[in-house]
């Protein structure tokens, strides 16, 4: 789970780690109310959970309370990478001498927490990092014993941090490892971290992740839980814990195991069609769930054709076939569902389906083959 | 002989009493594995499984009374990294974790300790492992398998079965099938496996089948063309996937344009790795290799 | 830092392990309130940092509230093992149905914390310890991960705990070592640990003892330090720094450093006199220091005589020499001085005390011999 | 030769701009020792000594521009388990650790991770290592010692002083004196210094100092009385010393009755080694065995 820039900085504020003054605002006439508090030249920002949203308009300074309002009647309801602007964090513009990227994330390989700095931050950092890789400087930290000082003081001398501000930046190292390992954080990036021309270091946007899996650990995080901006389709896929991504194409695609759901998407471009979504239905699904899947693509005007692949091991066929009798039963559709079904109770699931209008297939060759001619000939 | 697992493995299962747990314990039993223990913190002392399998409190008195050498592990998330270090704690060589959703940093500290033991964790989110007709460890249907000699190795669950699914279409048998786990986080990666199936006399081919994310698979590749002498056929998930959520500009740095399904197969097809476009490909090009 | 056993319970308390109902009381008057608020049997416990407390009187059940009042009078302002007993704490009387021993410490040989527990606490559980140690369970602690669940649950089963109890018990083991680490205590004991009749687990005696060196750590703990019951030869080594044990014979012992006090006294006691005190001026110490370490045994009355021993390395000799000249000038005392110097500055020491009236010696046999010799001639 | 350290020694002096720090360099520097470095977070550029000695900011600066092998700590002690791990980190593979009053929490976590690194860590709360002539590192005095074949290991400072004082008296040289410290978690114990004094050429006898608490000593004894072909001479300080004050029950379980200087010293004896009664008896006893 993605936090917005505001619930960053929110929680870097209570580990101590400085950022500029500011708040969050949703109306014209507060973000007017916010500079005139902040007295001063301020930056609005879009709170949407996308990349470049600066390049896109997203990030506005404004020189005064009335400009300030007349920006945010702007941007606020616009839409930025087709996400809706609902909220603005307006901030005390800060004087930047130079933009560090700081940050930390999962060393898969090693096992290990990496921490990554770099002199040069900013929007650029991953062009920085693909060109001159010697820029970017790496610590690992072992996950049993943390962070030490030792490790970010010589981060702050790999990355030329004048002297003078080492001791706060051990000090920010230290709050936000903590945020990262308390959090159960997958991610905690600072990017800018800047040194202002008054010689601070200020945290001037933040990025984390939580482990979707560590939630349970969050109730707290739970509850600010940005729903607001998702589709319906996304909003009833959550509801389901299902693992739903929508796409481009025109074949839905409703698949259980996440390795075989992507296997399947790609068998579809490998016959010249197009996956409509990824949709993982998990393991050990319920017919209830595997309705609710269907019915998700139903609603998604694009979808031309539905295939279902089934490899049944903890999964049921007979239970998915149920789910899909349901919503043969409710709903009166003619987009042609293209079955294949292997595996747990697979007799018992073509039984159950054997009355119904579906086109089956005996192997994924076949059931891809079969969607992608049915998806060709209905958009011809 | 297979790799991991055999006849002589003599097997606890951690969860057993579970719903998940008790159901695939009955399936291993039915294939022939040689399950000696359950535990059960708190149900030491019953027997399951139609009065065939002892359940004791701990792993410790399961291990001293039983000598159970491999462990499979279907207890709940919120436990499960307690259940691993318990059964490494106890010295089982060989601990094969089903459960998946463990927080990252759960795992982390528990691979910290457990790879400074003399200790083999296969998972966690592992289907487990399957050397048929010896012995099956996990969740692997045994229906789609039979004996041979292709070894296969893995990140995903049923996207395997459907490859060993259409091998045993096609007549052609497994050696094992190691379901390595498809967390970011696990105890063996694609290397290790490899090269037990280098030495392995049962082997002659192996299977690789990858996903997009991490580095693991071209890992893999650099190894095949270092160390291995037996032909390799690839297979990674994940060409028509969006591009991955990144770990924000972290994440980028870290993989540095390694990931993605392109730079797997590029990386497996440099090593002399055949790559095949879907899983009912492969059993068209294993007896070309 | 030893705590006492009532703050020991309020810590206890703050990590939810249960405690009997129960308060200080300082006066008979507050003792019979306490045991008027519990309404029941009640124990009186004298709060002196002694062991052997119970059998020497200072732990009594009492049945109602002017029993507490008469008993709590008798025993307040007596002394046990000659320490003065101020506060007692009143609880209510728990039914036992079984005493457990638990408690956790460092183990130096692994360099791990050690959790130690047996089904049979009490007392006498060194004895059971030494005569039966196969009913002592020891688990070893990686001190980087922690403890885990499943080792308190295999001491649980180790020491037979009910199952129903089981729960309880994995939670107070956490709690337990939550206050070990948090504390940065060297030792977290509960003896007895009891199985209360109704099948409660509650801590009926707790003891932790905090690392000094950690005690800047925990300044409230600093505050909560029971200075009433020093002695004031103890009270001002403690404002110096001085490592200082009184001990009952009549040689008082000044040394630098713990290892070479220690031999100091061996060698005392090996020509045939007794050392009046262990003190260890430690590495360095001022003029000052060494003149309030002779000041503490000029003022202890068992003390015929004193020897000096110095090995200057950082510790330099005319420091030293100057805290011996300046406590002559202020004490006209008849107690001759062995005074040996070495190392650091060693000249100009001796040239400092060229003209007190001391008695000198090359080595330390020389020094002990003399020191033995005279302690006798003014003891006879 | 000596033990640990040698002329070929590449020293470090980690907190060398500190009042203890910068009076112990230049003590080592006069005798000789090869002090190749400095490190001060903060005071990186600046040179010490007399302009001798260039000061770095981190360990890892100045191993890389000096090629120091061994470091000696004498930072606060609230600074000194991060310094070690410091070191450690940077690959430095001998550390002594002069500083005292390191909480023993610390200390734990710090053992825990180097003892599976390739580092030596003497101390903490050590007077450090005498290999005279030819390196000091630590605070022992200079002027006590003199070149010769006898090796000395101790848990104490002044007292170990004391001896050393008493052998040169007699004539009597060291081949290296080593302090392990006198904390209860410390790197090395009497028998790794032990091991190295076995396989010295240099070293003919072997002093071991210890004192009450702990079981070192006993463990010490077992080592001796198994793997020493040279002789040893013990001496323990605490006979006369009032019992210790016990970590409540659990210590008094833990020790069993070991940890008093009887009990030491009865260890020592039945491994064959001469025990003496007082420290200026060492020489007397040291040509008889």
């Amino acid at each position: 789970m993605r936090l917005h820039e505001y619930q960053s900085k929110d929680i870097f504020s209570n580990y101590q780690i400085p950022i500029p003054r500011g708040r969050l605002a949703s109306t014209p006439e507060e973000a007017k109310l916010i500079t005139e508090e902040i007295n001063g030249p301020v930056v609005l920002k879009a709170q949407v959970l996308v990349g470049g949203r600066g390049k896109a308009g997203g990030i506005r300074l404004v020189k005064s309370p009335d400009e300030a309002e007349d920006v945010a009647s702007k941007i606020l309801g616009e839409r930025i990478k087709d996400i809706p602007v609902r909220r603005l964090l307006i901030e005390e513009a800060v004087s930047i001498q130079q933009e560090i990227y700081f940050g930390m994330t999962v060393d898969r390989e090693k096992g290990e927490t990496l921490l990554i700095a770099s002199a040069e931050g900013g929007v650029d950092i991953e062009e920085i990092a693909r060109l001159s890789p010697e820029k970017i400087f790496r610590v690992n930290i072992n996950p049993l014993l943390g962070l030490r000082d030792f490790q970010a003081r010589n981060l702050a001398t790999d990355i030329e941090i004048p002297r003078e501000l080492w001791r706060s930046f051990i000090a920010l190292s230290r709050s936000l490892y903590n945020v990262y390992t308390d959090l159960d954080a997958t991610l905690a990036e600072i990017n800018p971290l800047v040194i202002t021309t008054g010689k601070r270091l200020v945290a001037l946007d933040g990025k984390i992740i939580i482990d979707d899996n560590a939630l349970f650990r969050h109730p707290e995080l739970l509850d600010r839980r940005d729903i607001t901006i998702e589709s319906p389709q996304e909003s009833e896929a959550r509801k389901f814990c299902l693992s739903y991504i929508k796409l481009d194409g025109n074949i839905g695609c409703l698949v259980n195991g996440a390795g075989l759901a992507m296997a399947t998407m790609d068998i579809i471009q490998h016959k010249g069609g197009q996956p409509a979504n990824f949709l993982d239905i998990g393991g050990g699904a319920s017919s209830e769930k595997v309705a609710a899947a269907l019915r998700i693509m139903l609603t998604d005007k694009q979808v031309k054709t539905i295939l279902i692949n089934i490899f049944g091991g903890i999964t049921r066929c007979d239970e998915v076939a149920l789910g899909i009798q349901q919503t043969l039963a409710d709903f009166d559709t003619n987009i042609p569902f293209v079955i294949r079904l292997v595996g747990t109770n697979e007799a018992e699931g073509k039984q159950i389906l054997a009355d119904s209008n579906l086109i089956t297939a005996d192997s994924l060759e076949e059931a891809a083959e079969k969607a992608v001619s049915l998806s060709q000939e209905l958009s011809a | 002989m297979s790799i991991l697992i055999d006849s002589e493995t003599r097997l606890m299962i951690q969860g057993i009493t579970g719903n998940e747990g008790n159901f695939h314990a009955g399936q291993m039993l039915s294939y022939g594995t040689n399950i000696v223990a359950g535990v059960t913190p708190g149900k030491g002392g019953d027997w399951v499984l139609g009065g065939k399998v002892p359940v004791f409190d701990s792993v410790k008195t399961a291990v001293e009374m039983t000598g159970a050498n491999a462990t499979v592990i279907f207890v709940p998330s919120r436990f499960a990294a307690d259940a691993v270090l318990e059964a490494a704690d106890a010295g089982i060589p060989l601990i094969v974790c089903i459960t998946e959703g463990i927080p990252v940093k759960e795992m982390l500290r528990v691979k910290a300790v457990i790879d400074r033991q003399n200790v083999m964790l296969i998972g966690p989110n592992s289907p487990g492992i399957i050397a048929p007709p010896y012995a099956k460890v996990g969740i692997i249907p045994s229906t789609i398998t039979q004996k041979g000699s292709v070894g296969i190795v893995s990140r995903s669950g049923t996207l395997t079965y459907e490859v060993m699914y259409a091998l045993k279409q096609a007549g052609i048998g497994t050696s094992t099938c190691v379901g390595i786990g498809g967390d970011p986080i696990i105890g063996n990666n694609f290397r290790n496996i490899l090269s037990h199936f280098e030495g392995d006399p049962q082997t002659d081919k192996v299977i690789l089948i990858g996903e997009i994310g991490g580095q693991d698979e071209e890992r893999a590749a650099a190894f095949i063309s270092e160390h291995m002498t037996k032909p390799v056929i690839g297979f990674i998930a994940g060409q028509a996937a969006p591009p991955n959520k990144r770990m924000g500009h972290a994440g980028a740095i870290i993989e540095g344009g390694v990931g993605t399904a392109e730079s797997k197969i590029k990386a497996l097809k440099n090593a002399g790795v055949q790559v095949a476009n879907y899983p009912e490909e492969i059993p068209d090009l294993l007896p070309k290799i």
